[in-house]
């Protein structure tokens, strides 16, 4: 299936298809469903420098094809993974890639530094985008200033592939991606969740306790499918795209708008299958369409 | 993940179904299937439903490999449940959660405590902790007469004691008002219900020293352990309720200060 | 039913309840469905200095919950609608707001100017978020410098109530809300549609002739309301909200995160008397909640 | 806005349905309804399916109050509608569109030519054209023999030509190429079916000079000339297919340059 394969900077990925940070824990609440090492990559939980208990319950609203979360990036904290997770999935046969996060630019410094040097670690993913989090977070990823900061720093000190994930919540986000490319960012990974809200409208209060949360699923597909070609068009560097996708077809519309590889995010939850389904669906797509390889498809949308 | 079949759909009253479904292609329910556990059902065809619905294990009748599912009609996606007809198919994800735990020695006096649909969970209990030589009690609350669900069923297990709000049948009140809790001195208890119902037998467990456990009903979005959406906050830190509950021990919970 | 009453800038409506710009035609199409006059206001059709063919056909394609579009503001220009149209929607019982767009300030400002002598015309609102058309449109509601310079120029000329529609693809709504509320905005609206994209995997190219086109319905929601919330909390003037309102749920939602009146858009493709349904449900809801007026309800949420 | 029972759905091959629906509250269809005009259909139970569905009136049944829609297979809401029992509601806006015109004279030769699906509207056309004193021929055509449908009913307004394009009915080949279409000389053609084919028909009305109407299925959020995405490049510029069209005359299309 060499048809399928990829690369992300100096990432290699066996196929394109990779789950979103947030939705597949450390991939071991997946192993009953499927098989691991038949995925592209995996992306686990956000990781802190230290660790953090997130947000007060409710973290979660169900709104019209898609949901809210407002989690807040509980976790153990990077001295943890190292130490306890990490030995326990650094045997997949998949690439492990682990989403980092932090309330200043010294936080994903020094977060960063404690992951270079794991051998089964060959990329990070900068969360710069995270909604959900008092401090830093999307605040990072809404102006370009921040952002290249954030970059410029970690790329210092981390030398293996370094994607950073851009927030959709603002006007420009091609610019953001241009501005994160030029500090040296080898990918972009997008996008994160969409600022939303929900309220009850008979108890008169907000659904999460947060107020605010982040969108994800089918229903936010169409403005990220919108940004990806965007930033398809603005840098040079590969992408990785997200945001509501549940099929196969959603997948290659990502891979049409400039997509190198693909995220499953929120439909995980819905079918734990459903990024194995999607490499298949892929490699069938390939088939039918006689298409020699991914690289192919990537950004090739008839335009007239 | 696994495809079953509705074989039925009973109508218990105006609120409440009762399915009883079956894997869809005759394989054998697993029997690590325990009290407490439940599925989580994803429910095509409905428009406002996105995610999958926890529904908990209401009883596993092995000998039939029927697996029950006793649903309340309070928005869509259970609407849609209730109205599932024979032959359809639905798959679920099970099974999923930890599980009640029984007393070690089986002379402790055990009562099961639920009200409403919450009352789901209890048969299956109670049918185990009866299997293991215990005597369990019932103590089962609704607001009238025909809340109260699967009576025949729950007596097979140990002898039950009722609570209407409006006094159609047993004990007019609240289950924590019932006269039993004053006549017994129980070891353990396990309930699930609305919530306050459920703190309320908290409160009574916690100050009468008796062991208790309940089954709570967090928001879930995966329902294993992927999201971190229905976390309860216990004496251990933040906890999802799908993998490390929905059964706790009200000692780990934050109810009672 | 003085209970439902509200005020927008000097602009008073029997209830909160209109219909969105683009989605309403000129209310004539909808006069088999509803009686108009139970509506607090509509919306009429974008409307430009001069005639506009619109975009080429495909114009739209259906998303999760919800739908892009990219006519493109199609319509015969201001003098048509003043000569042929005015007159035969003038007698409706209930308020005719025209929504203005242009390519550049002097299109507004002279669009603006045509229609401040219609009696029955009480207020007009600035299409700054258009994201279908290739000059000025959403241009203009991206930055607080060029909303804030067409707002300027038409408030000048025109004295009666001023509604300014803002666009959602922003980085921060409530600083363009600040920005057209200091220039003497009456009133804001929120949210025009979201620029999204669909691409048919199969042929390989955009389902829209634009390529990008706007999203609506339900599936924006939850980002409206939290814009909404946010606008809400940085103005002072009304605000006007939107984004998926399909029932009176909906609508109480917006109301309790800020808004003093809503519109129904796409829904109306669905159930064209949804906006009447709308107004009995708030009605209901007022009586089953024992409130007195739509005043104690805006932006009245539970937080603790 | 109406409500209507589905009366049958019949089942007419892999992928067409014959539904026959009648207002729910028993009020008379208005017999306004004309050939040509189409219905929005609200199709509830399914996820996908975000906007109403335009399908064309195929049959108006006065006297039993029956309205039939001929329904092909090709997404999701589609599917749904074949799946739709008898008894099952659904909501439709109706009539929408304008409507074919016949000659003044009823002297003129008319043929009806129908691709697939596309002969939907055409049998409730023959009908109104035999009522009126027309003598209408069809010409329909389909892959296989089992795609032509309703055979018998056309049969009854007037004689009836087909193709197959695998020669397992009639002419093999296109309708384009039907040897009808040389031997005769029709005054007026009415079409609907794929847009190649009503392109094809077009040019050959066009080149012998023959007046020639054609029913579009332009994409339709609404239905009722508010939202302007169902728009058609004609000579009097963007028009709504929706209020103007479905059926167009094709001097005004810009299809033949
Ligand atoms: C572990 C667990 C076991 C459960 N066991 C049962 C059972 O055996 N029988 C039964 O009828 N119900 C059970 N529930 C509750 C059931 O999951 C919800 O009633 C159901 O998800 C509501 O879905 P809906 O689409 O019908 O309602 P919605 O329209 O989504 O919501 C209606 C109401 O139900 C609440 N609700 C929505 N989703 C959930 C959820 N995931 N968990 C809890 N409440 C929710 C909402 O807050 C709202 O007030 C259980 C819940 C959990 C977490
Ligand atoms: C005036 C009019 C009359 C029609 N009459 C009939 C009829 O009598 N019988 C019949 O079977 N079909 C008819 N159609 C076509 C029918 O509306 C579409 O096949 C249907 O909307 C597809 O919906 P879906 O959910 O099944 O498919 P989707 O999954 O939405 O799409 C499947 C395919 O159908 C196309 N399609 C989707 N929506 C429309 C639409 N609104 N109009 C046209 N094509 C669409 C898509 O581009 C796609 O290729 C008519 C269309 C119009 C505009
Ligand atoms: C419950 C949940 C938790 C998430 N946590 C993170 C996170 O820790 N870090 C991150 O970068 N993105 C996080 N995300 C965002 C997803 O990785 C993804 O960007 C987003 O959900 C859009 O994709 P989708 O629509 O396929 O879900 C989370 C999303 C969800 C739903
Ligand atoms: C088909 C269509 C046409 C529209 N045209 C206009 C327009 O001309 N001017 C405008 O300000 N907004 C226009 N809009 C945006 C709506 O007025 C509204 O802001 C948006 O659809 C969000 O609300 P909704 O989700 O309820 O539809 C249009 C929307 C649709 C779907
Ligand atoms: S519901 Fe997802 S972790 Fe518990
Ligand atoms: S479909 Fe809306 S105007 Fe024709």
């Amino acid at each position: 299936m060499d048809r399928l394969k990829v690369s992300i900077g100096g990432l290699e990925l066996k196929n394109p298809v990779m789950t979103a940070s947030g939705t597949f824990g450390y991939g071991t609440e997946y192993i009953d469903f499927i098989d691991l090492s038949r995925l592209g990559g995996i992306f686990v939980k956000g990781t802190t420098l230290e660790p953090r208990d997130g947000n007060n319950y409710s973290r979660m609203a169900e709104t019209a094809s898609g949901m809210l979360n407002a989690v807040g990036l509980q976790n153990k904290g990077v001295t943890y993974f190292v130490q306890h997770i990490y030995p326990e999935i650094k045997q997949y046969d998949t690439n492990i890639i682990v989403n980092v996060s932090g309330s200043s630019v010294d936080d994903y410094v020094k977060c960063s530094e404690r992951l270079v040097d794991l051998e089964r670690i060959p990329a990070i993913e900068l969360n710069i985008s995270c909604p959900n989090v008092k401090e830093g977070g999307m605040a990072f990823g809404t102006s370009c200033d921040s952002a290249a900061k954030v970059v410029k720093a970690v790329r210092k000190i981390y030398p293996k592939t370094l994607i950073v994930k851009l927030s959709p919540n603002v006007t420009n986000i091609g610019e953001i991606a241009r501005a994160v490319e030029a500090e040296g960012a080898d990918s972009v990974s997008l996008v994160n969740t969409f600022l939303g809200m929900a309220i009850d409208a008979e108890k008169r209060s907000p659904k999460l306790s947060t107020i605010t949360g982040g969108l994800s699923g089918p229903c936010i597909k169409p403005i990220a499918l919108r940004m990806v070609w965007e930033v398809y068009h603005a840098v040079g560097i590969p992408i990785i795209g997200m945001g509501g996708i549940c099929n196969w077809q959603d997948a290659i519309e990502f891979i049409l708008a400039g997509a190198t590889a693909i995220q499953v995010g929120t439909y995980n939850f819905i079918d734990p299958a459903a990024s194995v389904k999607i490499v298949d669906g892929i490699s069938d797509y390939l088939d039918r369409h006689h298409i020699l390889s991914i690289d192919d498809l990537i950004g090739n949308l008839n335009i007239d | 993940m696994l495809d079953m079949v509705v074989l039925s759909n009973e109508r218990l009253n105006d609120q409440n179904n009762l399915l009883k479904v079956t894997p869809a292609t005759g394989e054998k329910l697993p029997d690590t299937v325990s009290p407490g556990q439940f599925v989580q059902i994803r429910i095509e065809n409905s428009v406002h439903t996105f995610l999958r619905r926890p529904i908990s294990v209401n009883f596993v009748h092995t000998s039939l490999n029927q697996l029950w599912l006793l649903v309340q009609n309070v928005g869509e996606g259970t609407k849609h449940l209730c109205n599932y007809s024979e032959g359809e198919k639905i798959n679920i994800i099970f099974p999923l959660g930890n599980q009640f735990h029984l007393p070690s020695k089986v002379t402790s006096k055990i009562l099961l405590i639920g009200g409403g649909v919450g009352t789901a969970p209890l048969l299956f209990l109670g049918k185990k902790a009866t299997d293991n030589g215990f005597k369990p009690n019932f103590l089962l609350g609704g607001r009238s007469a025909k809340d109260l669900l699967q009576l025949d069923d729950f007596k097979k297990y140990g002898a039950v004691y009722t609570t209407t709000e409006d006094g159609t049948q047993g004990e007019k009140g609240f289950v924590i008002h019932h006269s039993i809790l004053q006549e017994e001195k129980y070891d353990f208890i396990y309930t699930c219900g609305p919530k306050p119902m459920m703190v309320a037998v908290a409160k009574y467990a916690h100050e009468n020293d008796i062991e208790c456990e309940a089954s709570l009903e967090n928001l879930m979005a995966c329902g294993f352990g992927a999201c971190l959406c229905c976390i309860e906050k216990t004496t251990r830190g933040n906890v999802c309720a799908c993998t490390e509950g929905p059964v706790f021990n009200i000692k780990e919970l934050t109810w009672i200060d």
